[in-house]
């Protein structure tokens, strides 16, 4: 069904491509669609004339008008479930959740209605719902305004969760997630609207489920998603220069996960990182490295290193707070600690 | 003035969703049913006035209590059994039960068991019919304990901000559970909340079918000329427990009486036996005719297979 | 009749607030805080009006846009200060910031930075002391965004069916960050919503600092008769952008003159001036006083010392 | 502070102890906590008159009276709030949330807010909350009633986790979460309730976070917790019959973990078994196998066996619902698994 195109990720800008900031790649993937499809409908806080607190929907609402980018009150419960109840009656809407801290307020409809309607109905409705929200830490937000909680949907069968790291994934990301038929928490990065990366000017999508080696490597398989993508790429080129040559292997989408593209590079190197800004506890790279130690038990040289974020809250004071997500170093310590391990 | 036909019609639906559940309660002391059964003995005229004054292209949401609405939105009781039984054969491919029964194809997206959700979520069924600017409304049923939830204020608010094509039909029964609406509100008059939303609202009694027809019928009319939405509070009484389990030991006995006394088909019964044209006889039929159709249903239901295990986890690895 | 001390000790607490922001709009620009910083320009009456009615034993709930609350209710402008600037010595160590900030010692639960999260808070403090049989109130501020959250309406509903000594506070600063309030509801005269709930409700004008003193010492009064909860929309305006970084540009220049004119600290000290005893050089002795109270806790705060990372990350450790 | 005492699992009732019900000991607990201190008090929808819906608040409104026992309306979010708020001044709210689904409804009271106070105002104010509230699947309540969902909290620093598997454990592990200082999901099974088991006449907590060895053995550690524990008992009880001595370590309290008792069974026997009903993906188990692998990798023999529930939501329907989540047969041929794996 959608059509799809090779993410490249070199800092170049190849002919065809532009190279453009993230916030617009959403953007731009958000208004071709809805010209494609006029069952795409946006609903959010201060969307419309606003352009969104991150100018993701900028100019939209000139476009489409007031019916398909629809500012709504206060009330996250609700106007996720209408964005339910629009979905299985026929249209496609993009709720826009400020920040992921506030999904939690919209559970109910995204946990017990979105993620099980089609299997409660025996099929008879689907809920092409997509949830754009945004999370991680960054300039002293603090702890209701800073968090990392894709381990919450992704934890819940029916549920679909893309994590984008650069603009082409976000761009192509989104727009296959546009035409599929299940919900979707499609979870951006503050910290990631204001990079660039390039795009290509025509159509394309990014299938669901496809992890992308963002650096190829042998000796050793680096794992990340959103927010850590770069700082793994960082640590990467620091591991170069020591001789160490790292896979960095960008999930893109934890539901589906690309498990044979995870287990396809652990063979290979037969030492693994995992790097996620959520906290350690009950996290995402706990479920994969699960994963990893029972269908490549044998594969792995020394112990998955999981690089998280510290078990706190998240702390208003800059340097608290960088303190509590994985930094480019730490990522670099437990690269040598899986490489150097005997 | 109504037609014998269509009052006939209305007294129908509400027969069937009578014996519907009295069935229901039986299988469920054969064993034949599970989890929670909520029957709706005593709310009859709400789902019926509620379901002959919308259109076909309209959408409805139902409740934990949600077989009235699903009958009287027409949906096929083969079907309905077999779903509460478990079958495959059921409307959810047994897999949802009593408290998830839904029917698309009539327009109803479903039973919910959690109170109020189904509230945001018929809002979002009007919203779609407003934005593709077609002439549908969602009717949305709820409760008088689901008003409590925070989904009921903001949905109506949603939906009024944006003069959505949305018919609220709050059915108070005046329990939830065993909580009597007095303990639980300060205000019992609960369509007053629908004023603070500036929402068209009004209280009738819900189990006078024609009054529950009449008053969503203008509601109805309301909505397609844009000035929905519309809150109805249907004051009613539950005739018996929560669930099939619970005797409701808790609700005085002179109020069940006197609920009894005013119980919806018989009203529905002395409107039609006031007409020329109607008269026992002709009521017989109609019921004679629906114990038989509840017969074939079970029977259906019984006989039908349940899913195949084996089936169903290839499917759910897929997840 | 009010003594000249109070209408002085108001216009006092009115000025601070007002300092307060500017230089925290100051500091924010310099870099020395970070996040976000919602000012109180424009609604420094409600803070000072409110808790110049309340008694040291009750308890208040502040919002995101907190600051003025947490002076108003006596906390210590040094440990504010150093708050919003991340210092050890912050009322919350440096952890909150600005939209977290709270003072136990001062019966500030704290800020919130889940619009609407605070109203049930409020509801449990309330709760609490009517559980102990303790004469506190809870006043709750909250303001016109909120008031769409379903947390409002239940829990003004929880609190109107417990007859909780409760006070809600509703700001109604006329807009949701750019949502101008006719956008987000039919209803804008906001305190009908309690009515619905059977709850004492009245809209006031929340620029004039006397009116708002006067209506909290009412329902502060009706809260230790038992006939809480009571709802006070403070009808203000926003002067000034959403936050720190926000022009505000969707305002309209007509209704920010208007409100200018009417602005909360002029219409406070024209009442203070038509006072026999007071005169525009008492007015200056009291601001230069706050001017140098001020001084002192910046230059407090940017020398107080960030919080160790290494203290901290051993206490994360511990959770 | 709290006194513990070493639980009895036998079955037989020692002299000092009585056999009561699941349901009845944390009656008891809630009862006699109740007596202690007068700053505890319950609210939830149907807890007083009724004495709830698997009547674990029986006859408590009769002696407390209706400050102390309060029926709420439906409004699961605000109660929990107002929980929240009592506890900040002084008092030790049990809410009862009926179904742990419904606990959806209050995420952003339980998340953003119970967990984060004590961190967010530097330590000023306390939550001694404690959300009674029940999961899993059984008896055919389908999709929104039937969820096991403690991964959700167990992600969230702040939170305590506590899933009792006997009546001993239940009153005492309720007796320690009233009787300290953060908030606590105290987790009950819905099919534990009607379950019996020895219980002492006199006081005693069960201090969080110490796990119980269930049945010692030394082949194998079958990790479990709430209703997995009686399953993995029986499974172990097979397993003898087979020659094969499992160990069956019940974790009481996911938060905190008992690390230090996980890793010296594993180091016994190493071979390890984790079974939990929720959804494989993203559960808790993935969490305590990620440590496991960590911690004592050069210990294990064979990829850590997990057992859990299929990755659907809960079907209406008796046989799917119990082809959904795991049974004994399950548990003993991963345990076979684990042992003969070479
Ligand atoms: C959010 C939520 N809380 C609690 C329940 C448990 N519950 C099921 S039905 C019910 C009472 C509902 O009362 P009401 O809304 O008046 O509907 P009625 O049963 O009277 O039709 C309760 C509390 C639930 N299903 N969902
Ligand atoms: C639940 C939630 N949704 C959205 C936001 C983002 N947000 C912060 S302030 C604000 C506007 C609040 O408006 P109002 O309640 O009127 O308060 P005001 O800012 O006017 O004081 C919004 C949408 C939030 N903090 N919490
Ligand atoms: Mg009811
Ligand atoms: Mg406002």
């Amino acid at each position: 069904m959608a059509t799809t195109v090779k993410d490249s990720s070199s800092p170049s800008t190849p002919p065809g491509q532009r190279t453009i900031l993230y916030r617009e790649a959403i953007n731009e993937a958000l208004r071709e669609e809805m010209r494609r499809d006029s069952s795409i409908f946006l609903m959010g806080e201060g969307i419309g004339e606003r352009g969104g607190s991150y100018k993701v929907t900028l100019d939209l609402l000139k476009e489409f008008g007031p019916k398909r980018v629809i500012d709504t009150p206060i009330a996250e419960a609700s106007f996720t479930g209408a964005g339910v109840g629009a979905a299985i009656t026929g249209m496609r809407p993009v709720v826009e959740i400020l920040f992921i801290d506030f999904a939690m307020l919209a559970m109910d409809q995204i946990i017990n209605q979105a993620a099980k309607v089609n299997f409660m109905t025996g099929g008879q409705g689907h809920v092409p719902l997509v949830v754009r929200t945004q999370g991680g830490a960054g300039n002293g937000l603090a702890a209701q305004h800073s968090q990392s909680l894709e381990a919450l949907f992704y934890h819940i069968p029916g549920l679909k969760v893309v994590t984008p790291s650069t603009p082409y994934d976000a761009k192509g990301l989104l727009k296959a997630s546009l035409r599929q038929n299940d919900p979707v928490i499609f979870i951006e990065h503050k910290l990631l609207y204001m990079t660039r990366g390039p795009v290509p000017t025509g159509d394309y999508a990014v299938e669901l489920g496809q992890a992308d080696v963002k650096r190829p490597g042998n000796d050793v398989t680096i794992i990340a998603w959103s927010g850590m993508v770069s700082r793994s790429l960082a640590a990467a080129e620091t591991l170069a220069q020591e001789g160490i040559d790292a896979e960095v292997l960008d999930l893109r989408t934890l539901v589906p996960l690309d498990r044979e593209k995870v287990l396809e590079s652990v063979r290979k190197t037969d030492r693994v990182v995992i790097v996620q800004e959520a906290v350690r506890r009950g996290g995402v790279a706990s479920d994969i490295a699960s994963i990893i130690q029972a269908e490549a038990f044998d594969y792995l040289d020394s112990p998955i290193e999981i690089v998280a974020g510290k078990n706190t809250p998240i702390p208003y004071n800059l340097a608290l707070e960088s303190a509590c997500v994985p930094q480019t170093t730490d990522i670099l310590a437990a690269a040598k600690r899986a490489v150097y391990a005997t | 003035m109504h037609s014998t036909e269509f009052l006939a019609g209305l007294y129908r639906t509400m027969y069937t969703i009578r014996v519907f559940e009295t069935r229901c309660v039986k299988l469920y002391r054969q064993g034949a049913i599970r989890g929670y059964l909520h029957p709706y003995f005593g709310q009859e005229a709400i789902a019926a006035g509620v379901c002959a004054a919308l259109r076909p292209q309209d959408y409805i949401v139902s409740t934990h209590r949600g077989h009235g609405h699903c009958i009287a939105r027409g949906g096929d009781l083969k079907r309905m059994v077999a779903e509460i039984t478990g079958r495959q054969a059921g409307c959810c491919k047994g897999r949802g039960g009593s408290m998830h029964i839904a029917d698309l194809e009539t327009g109803n997206l479903g039973a919910n068991g959690i109170v109020g959700a189904g509230v945001p979520i018929g809002v979002g069924a009007a919203m779609g019919a407003w934005i593709r600017g077609e002439d549908r409304v969602a009717a949305v049923f709820t409760s008088d304990g689901a008003a409590n939830n925070g989904v009921f204020a903001e949905g109506l608010n949603l939906a009024a901000s944006l003069r959505l094509p949305f018919i609220l039909i709050l059915e108070n029964n005046q329990y939830a559970v065993s909580t009597p609406i007095e303990q639980s509100t300060a205000e019992p008059e609960l369509f007053r909340r629908g004023l603070g939303y500036g929402v068209l609202s009004e209280r009738i009694d819900g189990n006078d079918v024609l009054a529950v027809y009449r008053k969503t019928a203008e509601a109805v009319r309301a909505c397609t000329q844009g000035s929905g939405p519309v809150l109805i509070e249907a004051v009613t009484y539950r005739q018996g427990g929560h669930h099939v389990n619970d005797p409701g030991q808790y609700m005085p006995k002179e109020r069940l009486e006197y609920y009894r006394s005013r119980d919806p088909l018989r009203i529905a019964k002395e409107i039609l036996l006031a007409r020329v044209g109607a008269n026992e006889e002709a009521l017989a039929r109609i019921e004679a005719e629906v114990d038989r159709e509840m017969d074939e249903a079970v029977d259906f239901a019984l006989h039908s297979p349940e899913p195949s295990v084996e089936a169903f986890l290839a499917e759910a690895a897929a997840y």
